[in-house]
């Protein structure tokens, strides 16, 4: 089991959502988050006082996957989040040891769905 | 952006020429007639404040609590450029364009440019009780709130430069002479021949036709000119800040007052009629639509009673000081009931993206209570108006006849318009600007934090 | 939901029909008596916009702020309803129910139905030198944000449909009674006869019964029959938005300048009078709450000096036209204090669920202010009421059982009138409701996008 | 914070005192001359309770958008007690010490001391077709709004209950003076004698030189006194909610017209001049500013032009009786650039930690201001004031004079003020309350939820 | 040393917070997220738009325990998290090899807690 | 390669991405967070009712680094983050298996950075 954590740009999120559910890739979880990266933050002013201005606003997604469909989810966020500009974001694969259900107890491969 | 910069350094140096400009004349105008009356002058003094407060903060928030938090300062922005920039072009010239005396019933002149002969302390034959001055500054908000409407249909994707510059064009273009046309001395739908006198014209107490039909026309053409979201219809956050454009809705309302009770320019028997007629209309809206989305969609919901009462608010506009009460309940069913099927549904099969209905509840709703106003006007509310119900049936083509008028010049010019600004400066703002938001890249601003 | 939507489709109709209703008389009524003062009429014009404003939008973010996150939508909503909804029963018959011709000094009558007879040209006797439509639509906001302030107590847990019913009989069942008791010639409690002499009776002159203590008795019997929320009292998060609670409050304070001094019904010494003595209790309200959360709560806290402001409003609502510097500085200590009391000990004691404390801060607020009406009412401040430092303490007790009557009735029959609308659907959302919000259950709605 | 509570205790007990020795006299005053003008009436008293909605919201929005999320309830908390606090104070005896009888041109006297001799009904020679209490409580809001502005300048580091006893300190021994000098009868620096007649004197129309270069050199002195933030200037985050400033800049410019035009205590010509002046140098301030930012920053931005929209409100304020549009137009551009350069370059050099600018925007705004009604007052239209440009040069210098004058004192008094304070009880908050934030340290709230 | 995710119902968060102080687990990052899950979303509507609604909210907890702990952190959110109904959400556990305390420097089993 | 998360405190933010910066660490994501740890909650009162009160806002940081690059974030965040008081945070390392750009789909340790 693996823990899939991608960094994206907010704009593709509902595009991202529709190609993982193509997949049959349902469950998911989103939280908006700041991105320090390659691409250059715009910086702000502040009456004539220039912020730093590093961070852009991004979007993260979580999804705890069974093995077998990592690739298929690693696809499926690189096809909908990809512009081809920088600012894309990354995808991250951590390993995963345990998935419980909380309303069932249910736990392994058969809780992550 | 060198463009938006020197743009800039042309403001500066325009209002200092223009304050040069106004200083030859105006001091010690020549008194008009009529006796000034305290009450009625606090009344309009009020009602010019109240309607100045529509612009900001009620219609930036209103509009900016249904954009995306990338886009919400680019609304209040062009809100607030709106409203300063017409002021201006207001005093300079735009009063004396729709006010002055008058060109063939089509355009006022300069006459009064730079208020020049407009007094402060003196009367004039349009407000007989009150300053010159303050029906002109009471006027003045009118202007600025009817372009401040048409953001409403080029929200989150258009660029600030020519954005200012489109408004200065529009506002001398469209609106002033639409404003002579109604309500001008002479003009050629008004009431009044160029001399004062009653004559056969269209009835728009407080601006439907001039306001809204005219902002609501010039929304449909921006729409279509500057094209979809990217995303539309399918992929675009909702409203980001719904709270705030029930704010917004809540002070419009309460404006509201100030725009067509005060259109009576006096503390009378006829604002207070039309206060009550507003008040209504806007209620019953609000009912309506709600009651459209429960019967319809299910659940009634806040965006929809908000939208509902402004359409009511929208709709008794031009009626306001002519109907009696049925007359006002009249006005909301049909504003809750109109403006939502063609929201509902001829705007989906249409397929535009006018992103905040700016054509769907202004320019229906204005035209719906353009039509409403020419069947029930009675005599016994305004002496200054009869309609259908009163047997006066060729009111209602004097209406259709303003309502058609307005909406075809306002469409037509405000595409000719676009297109001419969009030779100078591209309107649209890229795929990268509307990707990242207006707020950043236009500018260099983020309306919350999210961290500290 | 089946019901939402018949409800619905029944308010649809039962516009038209009303529109339909109204349109027979009211065209030309005959006249009052007395001159149309225009200083006068601008002041109670002005008056009824600000109070219209205190329901939306200052009370919705007042009570929006407080709620949670997934709820705020949903008071927001409840505001706008009641605003829309009894506005319309105002005009068609609440008007005429609470200031129409005497019957029994219980009840006005059907005389004045969808406004026949009054003339929005000429003055009734009630206001003698504004049109008698401004004094109906000053009057009509009072109606509005009664029920409104109830909402408070039934917060984050109450189903929309039956919601809305529930404020339709309420404001025609309790409150159109009250008002008439009151303020109606020839009311039980009333100080003018049915012929509009005056009498020994009750002051109250801008509502502290009429309206504080009405709305707070209701609203104890609501926060009664409704329940607790799920997670009361240790599992609730807190306010959500604090700063809306701040924006309410001061939108508050501002509009209650017309609530109160507005109640002179003129712009005269009076009015001034009651402008100061508003403001002043206010602000010692808030220093008194803010002073007793410092000593017991070690902290003095935003929240509370709101509330503090509030309660000194509310406290001062009736005796705002009575009472001299003096007494508005002593109303206000007692409203930062008593309610103060109520709420952070009695309440919780009590142990009900009264959300947003209601109760607490208008039923306890009213009574305080009702009874420190008839302690310092001064005839040199307005010669229709003396109180009990100008010796005549009968008025205390005729201020008691004004009290007394009307949040007994108030009581009685909003608990009878919730049995009964629980019959039909019922009040208290579910479970999964409740857990979910009630934005999203009951409008399909979310307040906040958290992405974009 | 033992201290706090003591001190909370001690506001309760006065508070009482306050109302007992209030009781001995007010009630019948003797009456004074000139007839109640309902129609100048209704337009002090709105423009009073515009004023007072100035403070808040309107200012605590535009102050709390701009910090950061863990202090927004400290600031909305200090314009709520600044509020509550200066108006019992100003019935008190800060009216009577502004106001009354003059003692050497210096500060009037106890005379009035708890609205003694202060009419409701009566008018006094201050204002002669309003009731005298309705002058008293205009001014109050003046009062209010003066030591609410200085927040600006130390917001997010100072403790509050020091707080609280440097507001009472400093409204009494700064403000009252300050405005007797150059509003009371025989002030110093008055245009009216202690008799009331006409004498060469400063030009303020609504409080330039009273209101803002007074607030702005106490920010200075608060601003040094307390020291930077920590994190200044480069560590700090953005402001936290600028759709909080537009509202709060949107209410502000509305409030304003009761300001400035409400000075002319009167619903008139004058009104009506003043009316126009505020709006047009508004306009023009907030595009000037947003030329500026686009010229040299490279962007226009939402926080530039409603900075420059203040700036020109309040550049307008001393002169907006006084002046044509030339000289509005004229204020308004300067108002745009010279506060602009000042913040932007000047006040970076010089290093201090003005939060949010109330010394760059009020008092630089507040010193062109003065200077140019000097310049640009003309006797057509104010027969009470010539300029520069009218030949009168040696208005310049009773300008400069005034300013002058009411910054030093201003300065000195605060900067002595502020140290007598921080013996008693320590201004400055400890590192961890700053760390934390005031909300939670001061206030024990917090402003938002993050989950529910 | 284990990284324990856990998404559960916003209103559950009180009761597992509750249920694991009380098995002496204390320290604990909290936030809120959107999540898409078998429970169906509620279609928003706007001016009849019906939006695609698949996001709910939800709130993500995140706890780093010793091995010994595991068990009964997983316990305390089944017991305090559950409801029966669907979208009371999952608890995933990530392996994790280091932690610091940043005050101190510390680390390994003793920064943890 | 590892996930490196971190809770900050709030106004340590700013200073942690400057070391990070310096030791040529840009790559960030950030977000709110909400903690419970030994730093005690002020309890916050309303209306007199006293909530419980146990969370604070922290900052949460996510970096995925390179093993060689471990060191000198947990050296970065260190040094930007102390102030010697209870609150300051924690470090976890968790192992990261694989990341992936989605710019270009590159893989691996040249993803990462
Ligand atoms: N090594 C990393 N650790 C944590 N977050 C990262 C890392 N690399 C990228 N990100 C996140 O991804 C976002 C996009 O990265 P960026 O470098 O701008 O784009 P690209 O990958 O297309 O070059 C960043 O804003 C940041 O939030
Ligand atoms: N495999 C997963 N990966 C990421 N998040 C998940 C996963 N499964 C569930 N979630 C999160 O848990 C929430 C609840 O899941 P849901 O399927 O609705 O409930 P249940 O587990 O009771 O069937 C989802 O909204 C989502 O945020
Ligand atoms: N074991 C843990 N699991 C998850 N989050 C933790 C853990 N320990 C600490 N935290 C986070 O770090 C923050 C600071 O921890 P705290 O114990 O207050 O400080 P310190 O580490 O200085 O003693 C907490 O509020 C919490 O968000």
């Amino acid at each position: 089991m693996k823990y899939i954590i991608a960094v994206i740009q907010p704009d593709r999120l509902d595009e991202v959502l529709d190609r993982l559910s193509e997949k049959e890739i349902h469950l998911v979880t989103v939280m908006p988050v700041m991105g320090r990266g390659r691409q250059k933050g715009i910086a702000e002013v502040y009456r004539s006082h220039k912020e730093a201005g590093s961070l852009l606003r991004k979007v993260k997604l979580e999804i705890a996957v069974n093995d077998e469909f990592v690739e298929a989810t690693i696809q499926a966020i690189l096809v909908g989040g990809r512009t081809g500009n920088i600012g894309d974001g990354k995808i991250f694969v951590l390993p995963m040891e345990e998935c419980i259900r909380i309303r069932t107890g249910e736990t392994g491969g058969t809780a992550i769905g | 952006m060198g463009n938006g910069a020197k743009t800039a350094k042309l403001f500066l140096c325009a209002m200092v020429l223009v304050a040069a400009a106004a200083s030859c004349g105006w001091a010690d105008p020549p008194a008009g007639a009529g006796a000034i009356s305290s009450g009625d002058t606090a009344w309009v003094l009020v009602s010019a404040a109240l309607v100045m407060m529509m612009t900001a903060p009620a219609l930036a928030l209103f509009y900016g609590g249904l954009v995306r938090r990338k886009n919400v300062l680019s609304v209040l922005m062009q809100c607030m450029v709106v409203l300063c920039l017409v002021s201006v072009q207001w005093v300079v010239m735009g009063y004396s364009l729709s006010f002055g005396p008058d060109h063939g019933g089509v355009i006022g002149d300069f006459s009064w440019f730079g208020l020049r002969g407009v007094s402060a302390s003196s009367s004039n034959s349009y407000a007989s009780t009150v300053p010159h001055q303050a029906f002109m500054v009471f006027q003045m908000m009118f202007a600025v709130i009817t372009p401040a409407l048409i953001i409403g249909a080029f929200a989150e994707r258009m660029r600030f430069g020519p954005f200012c510059i489109f408004i200065l064009l529009w506002t001398t273009i469209v609106y002033d002479p639409v404003a002579h046309w109604v309500w001008g001395k002479g003009g050629i739908l008004s009431c009044l021949d160029a001399g004062g006198n009653s004559v056969k014209g269209a009835l728009d107490f407080a601006g439907g036709t001039v306001v809204h039909v005219n902002a609501g026309a010039a929304a449909l053409a921006c729409a279509i000119f500057l094209g979809k979201r990217k995303g539309f219809v399918d992929k675009l956050s909702p409203p980001h800040n719904l709270p705030f454009a029930v704010i917004g809705a809540g002070l419009l309302w309460f404006g509201w007052f100030g725009f067509n009770a005060g259109s009576a320019l006096g503390a009378n028997g006829l604002a207070t009629s039309a206060f009550v007629a507003t008040h209504i209309a806007a209620a019953v809206g609000g009912l309506s639509w709600g009651a459209m989305d429960w019967i319809f969609n299910r659940r009634p919901t806040v965006l929809g009673m908000i939208t509902g009462v402004v359409a009511g608010l929208v709709a008794i506009t031009p009626a306001a000081g002519f109907v009696s009460l049925t007359g006002a309940l009249a006005v909301g069913i049909g504003s809750g009931v109109i403006p939502w099927v063609f929201v509902s549904i001829v705007k989906v099969k249409m397929g535009y993206d006018d992103a905040l209905d700016a054509f769907g509840v202004h320019g229906i709703g204005g035209m719906w209570g353009a039509v409403a106003t020419g069947i029930f006007a009675l005599v016994s509310v305004n002496s200054g108006g009869s309609g259908l119900l009163d047997g006066n049936g060729s009111q209602v083509l004097w209406q259709l006849k303003a309502v058609g008028l307005t909406a075809a010049y306002s469409f037509g010019m405000t595409f000719g318009l676009l297109k001419l600004v969009d030779l100078v400066a591209t309107l649209r703002a890229s795929e990268h600007e509307e990707a990242v938001g207006l707020d950043l890249t236009q500018h260099r601003e983020a309306a919350y934090t999210l961290v500290d």
